[in-house]
C-alpha cells in the first residue's frame, strides 16, 4: 500500500534531507573502491567469464573469436543443473534465515549483557572463524557423527536405537555454514543496536508490549541497517561457499560452487566453469539486489530521519 | 635544438630502462644468472615434504650449492599456474601426481628429458618414462587399495568386487570425483563390468549400484583418516597406502589390502617447464633424485615404491607398497580427454 | 551581531515551490520569528539563512555582504537544531568547545569561553557529562551554549522546544528571552506555536505556502492581521461571511445574514463585494441582552466548556454557522446549553477581509 | 507471566547458541592435546607433543607470519578505501547507489577460487610476479566488502543533523568527518576490520593461486600438510590461534577497553 509513496522521486524528499553540496564529493569518495574492484576483480573476471561464450574445450584457456551460447543453453535446458542451482539457493536461503534469527538473538544477548562480559562473549561468537575449516569439520564430526556426542548421548538415554544420520547431510551443511557465518551477522547487528536510544524499548514496554514483541517489532527494526548488512554478507558467502558443503555435505549436497571447482581445476573445462560462475553471479546479484531494494523500500521513510 | 630533442629522448629512454629493470628485479625475485643458483620446484606437504627435504633436497643443496625453493599447495594449481605462465614459468620443476602429470604431458608443458642430460634415467623402469612421452620421469609410486576397519566389518574385503557387498550398506567411502583415486575407481568399475578406458559406460551402472553402500565421498586424505578413524565409515574403497598406514601406525584397528585383481598405481613424476631458465639445475636435481641410494632412502621414508629398478627398499616398505607386477596400469591418455564428460555423468548419475 | 537580509529567495523541490520570493530583513540585535504551520517553508527559509540549503534564486546578506555562496561553516552562525544534534561522543565541555576549536581559538581562550557559556546557561557543574546522561532541558541548554559560544552573527533556532514538556518549555522560553536580550543577539527563530512567537519575538514573519503573509511586531500581527490566514493563525477563529452594502474611505457597512454591522476600514471596499468578518473569541460576549452600540447575532448555545480562567461557548446561528465566545467569568445558570442568547461584540473588534 | 516465560526461553536459546558455537571448537582443542598421531576423540593419552610439532614446523610458523602481514596489510589498505566508499554511498542520492552497493559486495559473491584464477591470469598477463603484491591485491578484495558493509550500517544510524550542526559551528568537511562522523561509526569500522582481518588470515581459495615458493600463507601450508599427514598438529595450530585471539583481545581490553571498540559512546 505504501509502495507508491515510498518510491517517490528524490526531489520530493523533505527539505532537511536535501543536500546540495558534497554530491561531487560522494563520487570522489567511492572512486578508489570502484577502481580497486574494477581493476582487481571485474577486469580479471571478465577476462575469464568471456570464455563462457566459447565452445567447451577442456584444457584450452585462451579466448577464441567463435562465440556461442551453447554453454548457457546446456545449463538452462538441463534439469540437473537447474536442480543444483535450486539447491544452492535453498541452502543459502536457509542458512541466511537461521543466521538472521539466531544472530539477532545473540546480538541482543550481548547488547543486554554487562559491559565487562561483552569482550568475552564477542570472542566466543567470533571464535568459529579462528579455526581452520578442516579442523572445524573434524570437530563437527565429533559432535554430529554416527558415534558422535549427540548420537551416543541419545543412544545411552535410550531415545534412539540406531544412530541418527546427522553428519554428511544438507542439514550438516547448513549447521556448518551457520556456525561460521553467525559472527558475520552478530557484529553488524550489535553495532546497530548500540545506537538505539534505551528509552525506545522501555517506551514499548510501557505501551504493554511483551519482551518478545518489543524485540521483534521495536528493537530489531531500529537495528535494520545492521541486519541488512549481515543478511547480504551471509547470503553472498553462502551462495559462494565451497569448502563447508564439500566437507560436511552428503553425496548429494553439492552446490554450484562444487561444480565450478570441478570445471576449473579437475576437468579444466574453463568455458563451462565460466558459464557456471556467470550464472551464479547473476543469480546472487539479483537476489542481493532484491534484499537491498526491499530493505530500502521498507525503511526509506523513517531510516535516515532516525 | 635537435640536440636538445635527442637528449630529452635519451633521458626518457634511460628512465624507462631503469624502471623496467626495477620491475624485472621485483618480478623475478632475483636476477637470472647464467649459472642458476636456485630453482623453484613443487612438493606435497606433510610427511612427504619432510622426507623429500631430508633425503633429496638437503643432500642435493649440500652437494651442489644450488638452492631448491619449494612450492606447496595443490597439484591442480601447479598445473594451472604452469599453463598460464607457460611463456615465462614461475615453477621450473613440476613434481606432479596422476592425472596432472599426464595432463602436463598432453599439454606439452615439459621439455624432453634425455639420458644424455640425466644419466640415471637409464635405471628407471621404462613405464615411468614412456607414459610421459619422455618429457617427464617418474620419482616414486604408491598403490591404491582398500582400507577397512577390522573391528567393524562383518567380512573383510578381498577384491574390488567386495565394495558392492550389501553388508557394507552405508559404510563405504569412495573418492569425490577429481580427488586422488576417483578416476581409478571409474576405471576399476568399468573393467569389472566388461568395460575399459575406451568403454566407460559400464562404470556408471556399477557405481549407481554402489550408491546404497556409500556413506560419503571423501575429499581428502584427512577425510579418510577422520571417516575410518572415527568409524563413520568401515571401508575406504580407493585409497593409497599412505593414509591407511597412517591410521594403522597410530594403533587404529585398520587393515589395508591390495585387491586380488591388482593394485591401481599412483605415480609422481618430474616435468621441467619448457621455458625454464633454470633447466640445467633441474636436470641435475632430477638425476640426483633418481639415484639408487637416494631412491632407497626416500622411498623407505615416505613408504613408496622406487622407480629405479636397482633400488631395493626395506622390508617394511616392501610389504606396504605393491610390486611392479601386481600393478594395474591403464591409459590415462584415453581417460583425460573424457574427463569433462565423465565428471558430468558422475555428478548427474552418481553423486548428486 | 549582524543585520541579516533575505532578498527575493526562491527554493524549489522539483516542481514544488518551498520558498516563494521571500524578502526579509532582520535588524542587528533583533529577535525575529518565522511562524507558520508545518510545510509553510519556514524551515527551508531558516536553512537558507544557515547556509545548509542553497536557494534557487535570490540572495542572503549579512551586514550587506552577499553570503549566498558562502558555506554554513564560514558564515559564523550558531544554530540550535530541532533534534538538538548534540555530539553523543563528546562531553558537554567538548560540545561547547567544538565551534571554538574549529575557529582555531587558543586553548586558554576556549576554556574561558566555555566556562563563561556554561555559567550563562547554568550548567557549569555538569561540564564533564555526556549528553546521554542529561535531562531534556539540560541538553537544550547545552545546545544553546554550543551555538552561542562562537559569538555568532546570528543565532538560528529550529523549533528547539518542540520536544519539551509544557512547564520546561515555558521555563526555557523565559530563559531564552532573557538571554537574547541580555546578550543583544540577532536571532532567527522558527516555530508553529503562536504564543511562543508572541512572547519571544521583536518581529514575527507569518509564513504560508512559501510566502511571508505578514511581517511585523507581535502587537501588529496580533491586533491587525493583514490576511485571513494570519488572522486565523493568530487565533481569530470566528469568521462570518458577509457582503459590503455601503462604504467610504474609513468605514463600511456589512450585512451578515439579516444583520448589518458598521466597522472602520483602512481602504475602500466597494459595495457588493463579498467579505469575511473576523472576531476574536475573547472579544465576543454572551448574554440575553446587549448594549445599543454593540453588534450582535442571535442563536442558541450548543456547547459550554470550562477552561479554568475562562468559559468557552459555542453558539449556533440560525443560518447554520456558529460563533465561539471565550468569557472570563464562570458560566451563569441562565446561560445553559440550549438557551437562546445574543453573541455581541464591539464594532472596533471586527476585522474585515476580502473573501 | 509471558515476560517470565519469554525471558527464560530467551536465556535458554542464548545458552544453546553459546554451546553450539563452542562445542566443535572445544572438541578441536581437546584433540590437540591427544598424544595419538591421528586426530581422534576422545584422546587415549594426553600430551603437548603436537604443539611442539606445530611450532617446529617452519612452514606453519613462516606461513603464520606471511598470513598475518598479508591480512594486516590488506586490512590497512582496504579500510580507508572501504570507509571512503561507505561515506560516499551514505551521502549519495544517486540512482546508481543500489548498483554500487551490489558491486561492492561482488568480491564475496564470486567464489574465491575463481577470483584467484582470474587474478593469476590477469597478473601474469601484466608480468606482475611478486607474490606479496599479488596476495595483497587478492586480499584487499577479501577485506573490502566487510569494511564497506559494516561502516555503512553504522553510518545509516547517524542523525544527519549532527553533520549539519558541525558545519554550522564552522567545521570543514574534513573536520566534520574526522571529529564527528568517524568517531561515531568507529564500531562499524572496527567490526569490518576484524572480519576482514580474520577472513583474510583464513583464506585458502583466493590465495591458493597467488602464493609462490617464497611466500606461502598459513592456511595453504596447513592444507598442503594435510595431504600426507593427519596428525593433530593442525588442531594445535587452531587452538593456538584461539588462545592468541583471547590474549590479543584481553590486551586490547586492558589498553583501550573493548567497550570503546564496540560501542559508540
Amino acid at each position: 500500500m505504501s509502495s507508491v509513496l515510498a518510491i517517490k522521486p528524490l526531489s520530493n524528499t523533505p527539505a532537511s534531507t536535501r543536500r546540495v553540496r558534497h554530491v561531487d564529493k560522494s563520487t570522489f569518495l567511492v572512486l578508489p573502491a570502484c577502481i580497486v574492484i574494477a581493476a582487481a576483480l571485474l577486469i580479471p573476471l571478465a577476462n575469464v567469464l568471456l570464455l563462457s561464450l566459447n565452445r567447451s574445450q577442456p584444457g584450452v584457456i585462451e579466448l577464441s573469436s567463435n562465440f556461442t551460447l551453447a554453454n548457457y543453453t546446456r545449463f538452462l535446458w538441463s534439469p540437473f543443473y537447474m536442480r543444483v542451482l535450486g539447491k544452492t539457493v535453498y541452502i543459502a536461503a536457509m542458512t541466511t534465515t537461521l543466521c538472521t534469527v539466531f544472530g539477532a538473538i545473540l546480538a541482543m544477548a550481548i547488547w543486554r549483557a554487562p559491559q565487562h562480559l561483552r569482550g568475552v562473549i564477542v570472542i566466543v561468537v567470533i571464535s568459529p572463524l579462528l579455526v581452520s575449516i578442516v579442523t572445524r569439520t573434524f570437530g563437527w564430526m565429533i559432535v554430529l557423527g554416527d558415534n558422535g556426542l549427540i548420537n551416543s548421548t541419545l543412544m545411552s538415554l535410550g531415545v534412539i536405537n540406531e544412530p541418527l544420520r546427522l553428519m554428511f547431510t544438507d542439514g550438516a551443511v547448513i549447521v556448518g555454514l551457520l556456525h561460521v557465518f553467525l559472527p558475520l551477522m552478530v557484529l553488524p547487528i550489535l553495532t546497530a543496536l548500540d545506537r538505539i536510544d534505551p528509552n525506545v524499548p522501555q517506551a514499548a514496554n510501557t505501551l504493554g508490549a511483551s519482551r518478545f514483541t518489543t524485540a521483534t517489532e521495536v528493537v530489531l527494526p531500529l537495528a535494520a541497517p545492521g541486519l541488512v548488512s549481515g543478511i547480504t554478507i551471509v547470503f553472498s558467502l553462502s551462495m559462494s561457499s565451497y569448502i563447508t558443503p564439500a566437507l560436511m555435505g552428503g553425496p548429494d549436497s553439492g552446490m554450484i560452487t562444487t561444480l565450478i571447482y570441478q570445471q576449473f581445476v579437475v576437468t579444466f573445462n574453463w568455458q563451462f566453469g565460466a558459464t557456471l560462475v556467470a550464472i551464479l553471479l547473476a543469480v546472487s546479484l539479483v537476489l542481493v539486489a532484491v534484499i537491498l531494494f526491499e530493505f530500502a523500500r521498507r525503511t526509506r521513510k523513517w531510516m535516515v530521519r532516525q | 635544438m635537435g640536440n636538445e630533442q635527442f637528449s630529452s629522448t635519451m633521458n626518457r629512454r634511460s628512465f624507462l630502462g631503469a624502471a623496467g629493470a626495477a620491475g624485472l628485479t621485483i618480478g623475478f625475485g632475483a636476477p637470472a644468472q647464467a649459472q642458476s643458483k636456485e630453482f623453484v620446484s613443487t612438493v606435497f606437504g606433510g610427511v612427504y615434504e619432510r622426507e623429500y627435504r631430508k633425503h633429496i633436497i638437503d643432500p642435493f643443496e649440500k652437494e651442489t650449492g644450488i638452492k631448491v625453493l619449494t612450492k606447496t599447495g595443490l597439484s591442480s594449481e601447479w598445473l594451472t599456474n604452469s599453463i598460464v605462465n607457460r611463456r615465462s614459468p614461475e615453477i621450473d620443476l613440476l613434481l606432479l601426481p596422476y592425472p596432472d602429470s599426464i595432463k602436463a604431458t598432453m599439454e606439452g608443458l615439459g621439455m624432453p628429458l634425455t639420458v644424455a642430460d640425466i644419466p640415471n634415467i637409464s635405471q628407471i623402469a621404462p613405464e615411468w618414462y614412456d607414459q610421459y612421452d619422455k618429457a617427464g620421469i617418474g620419482l616414486d609410486y604408491v598403490g591404491y587399495g582398500i582400507a577397512y576397519r577390522e573391528d567393524l566389518v562383518p567380512t573383510p574385503p578381498k577384491s574390488w568386487q567386495d565394495l558392492w557387498n550389501p553388508a557394507y550398506k552405508g559404510k563405504v567411502t569412495v573418492p569425490e570425483i577429481g580427488q586422488w583415486g576417483s578416476w581409478e575407481l571409474l576405471v576399476v568399475a568399468a573393467r569389472l563390468n566388461g568395460g575399459s578406458e575406451d568403454n566407460m559406460e559400464p562404470a556408471f551402472a556399477a557405481l549407481k549400484r554402489l550408491k546404497p553402500n556409500i556413506k560419503q565421498f571423501f575429499k581428502s586424505g584427512v577425510d579418510i583418516a577422520n571417516l575410518l578413524g572415527s568409524g563413520e565409515a568401515w571401508v575406504c574403497g580407493m585409497t593409497t597406502n599412505i593414509p591407511a598406514y597412517g591410521l594403522i601406525d597410530a594403533g587404529k584397528p585398520v587393515k589395508f589390502i591390495y585387491p586380488s585383481e591388482g593394485a591401481m598405481a599412483g605415480a609422481v613424476s618430474y616435468h621441467i617447464a619448457k621455458n625454464s631458465k633454470n633447466a640445467d639445475a633441474c636436470k641435475k636435481f632430477i638425476n640426483f633424485a633418481l639415484g639408487k641410494d637416494v631412491q632407497e632412502n626416500f622411498c623407505n621414508g615416505v613408504v613408496a615404491a622406487p622407480t629405479n629398478i636397482n633400488a631395493v627398499v626395506n622390508e617394511r616398505t616392501r610389504q606396504r607398497v605393491p610390486s611392479r607386477e601386481h600393478l594395474q596400469l591403464f591409459s590415462w591418455a584415453k581417460i583425460i580427454p573424457q574427463m569433462s564428460e565423465l565428471a558430468d555423468r558422475w555428478n548427474q548419475e552418481v553423486a548428486f | 551581531m549582524a543585520q541579516v537580509a533575505l532578498k527575493n529567495i526562491v527554493a524549489r523541490y522539483g516542481s514544488f515551490l518551498a520558498v516563494d520570493h521571500v524578502s526579509l530583513t532582520i535588524e542587528s540585535g533583533q529577535f525575529v520569528t518565522l511562524l507558520g504551520p508545518s510545510g509553510c517553508g519556514k524551515s527551508s527559509t531558516l536553512r537558507i539563512v544557515a547556509g545548509l540549503l542553497q536557494p534557487d534564486e535570490g540572495a542572503v546578506e549579512f551586514d550587506g555582504r552577499n553570503v549566498t555562496a558562502v558555506s554554513a561553516a564560514k558564515r559564523n552562525i550558531g544554530m540550535v537544531f530541532q533534534s538538538l544534534a548534540l555530539f553523543p561522543h563528546m562531553t558537554v565541555t567538548d560540545n561547547v568547545a567544538f565551534g571554538l576549536r574549529m575557529k582555531k581559538m587558543p586553548q586558554a581562550d576556549i576554556e574561558n569561553q566555555v566556562r563563561r557559556m556554561l555559567q550563562i546557561v547554568r550548567l557549569d557543574h555538569l561540564a564533564d557529562r555526556y549528553p546521554a546522561q542529561m535531562s531534556g532541558g539540560q541538553q537544550q541548554r547545552v545546545a544553546l551554549a554550543r551555538a552561542l559560544a562562537v559569538t555568532p552573527s546570528i543565532l538560528i533556532l529550529d523549533e528547539p522546544f518542540g520536544a519539551l514538556d509544557r512547564k520546561l518549555r515555558e521555563a526555557m522560553q523565559v530563559e531564552l528571552h532573557a538571554l537574547t536580550r541580555q546578550l543583544g543577539i540577532t536571532a532567527l527563530f522558527v516555530t508553529h506555536d503562536q504564543e511562543e512567537a508572541l512572547m519571544l519575538s521583536d518581529s514575527i514573519a507569518v509564513m504560508n505556502k512559501g510566502r511571508v503573509e505578514q511581517f511585523g511586531t507581535p502587537a501588529e500581527i496580533y491586533r491587525a492581521p493583514r490576511t485571513e490566514f494570519v488572522a486565523d493563525f493568530m487565533g481569530m477563529t470566528n469568521f462570518l461571511p458577509g457582503e459590503v452594502v455601503d462604504s467610504d474611505s474609513s468605514s463600511a457597512k456589512v450585512r451578515v445574514g439579516s444583520a448589518v454591522f458598521s466597522t472602520s476600514v483602512k481602504d475602500t471596499i466597494a459595495p457588493g463585494e463579498a467579505v469575511k468578518l473576523a472576531i476574536r473569541p475573547e472579544k465576543v460576549m454572551i448574554g440575553h441582552l446587549s448594549a445599543a452600540d454593540m453588534c450582535f447575532l442571535e442563536g442558541h448555545i450548543r456547547q459550554i466548556t470550562y477552561h479554568g480562567n475562562a468559559s468557552r461557548y459555542v453558539v449556533d446561528l440560525p443560518d447554520g454557522g456558529s460563533i465561539i465566545a471565550l468569557q472570563q467569568q464562570s458560566p451563569e445558570a441562565s446561560l445553559a446549553v440550549g438557551s437562546n442568547v445574543r453573541a455581541h461584540w464591539s464594532p472596533e473588534d471586527i476585522h474585515l477581509f476580502r473573501a | 507471566m509471558t515476560d517470565i516465560v519469554q525471558g527464560y526461553s530467551f536465556r535458554i536459546v542464548v545458552w544453546a547458541l553459546y554451546i553450539f558455537l563452542l562445542a566443535p571448537l572445544v572438541c578441536v582443542v581437546i584433540v590437540s592435546f591427544n598424544y595419538e598421531p591421528v586426530q581422534s576423540f576422545p584422546p587415549s593419552a594426553w600430551s603437548l607433543r603436537w604443539y611442539g610439532e606445530a611450532l617446529r614446523n617452519s612452514n606453519f610458523v613462516n606461513g603464520a607470519f606471511v598470513s598475518a602481514w598479508v591480512a594486516l596489510g590488506a586490512t590497512l589498505i582496504a579500510t580507508p578505501i572501504g570507509v571512503m566508499a561507505a561515506l560516499g554511498l551514505w551521502s549519495s542520492s544517486s540512482r546508481f547507489k543500489p548498483a554500487l552497493e551490489a558491486l561492492f559486495i561482488a568480491p564475496i559473491i564470486v567464489p574465491g577460487l575463481v577470483t584467484g584464477i582470474s587474478l593469476l591470469v590477469a597478473l601474469s598477463a601484466v608480468e606482475m610476479r611478486a607474490a606479496p603484491v599479488k596476495l595483497l591485491i587478492g586480499h584487499v578484495l577479501i577485506v573490502l566488502p566487510y569494511v564497506i558493509r559494516t561502516t555503512l550500517a553504522s553510518l545509516a544510524q547517524i542523525n544527519p543533523s549532527l553533520k549539519e550542526a558541525a558545519e554550522t559551528l564552522g567545521a570543514s568537511y574534513r573536520q566534520t568527518l574526522f571529529e564527528i562522523i568517524l568517531p561515531l561509526v568507529r564500531p562499524g569500522i572496527v567490526a569490518g576490520m576484524i572480519f576482514g582481518f580474520i577472513l583474510s588470515f583464513d583464506d585458502v581459495n583466493v590465495s591458493l593461486f597467488l602464493v609462490d615458493a617464497r611466500t606461502t600463507t598459513l592456511p595453504i601450508s596447513v592444507m598442503s600438510y594435510l595431504q600426507y599427514s593427519f596428525d593433530p598438529s593442525v588442531a594445535a595450530i587452531s587452538s593456538l590461534m584461539i588462545a592468541m585471539t583471547f590474549v590479543i583481545t584481553l590486551v586490547l581490553e586492558r589498553m583501550f577497553g573493548l567497550k570503546r571498540l564496540f560501542a559508540g559512546h
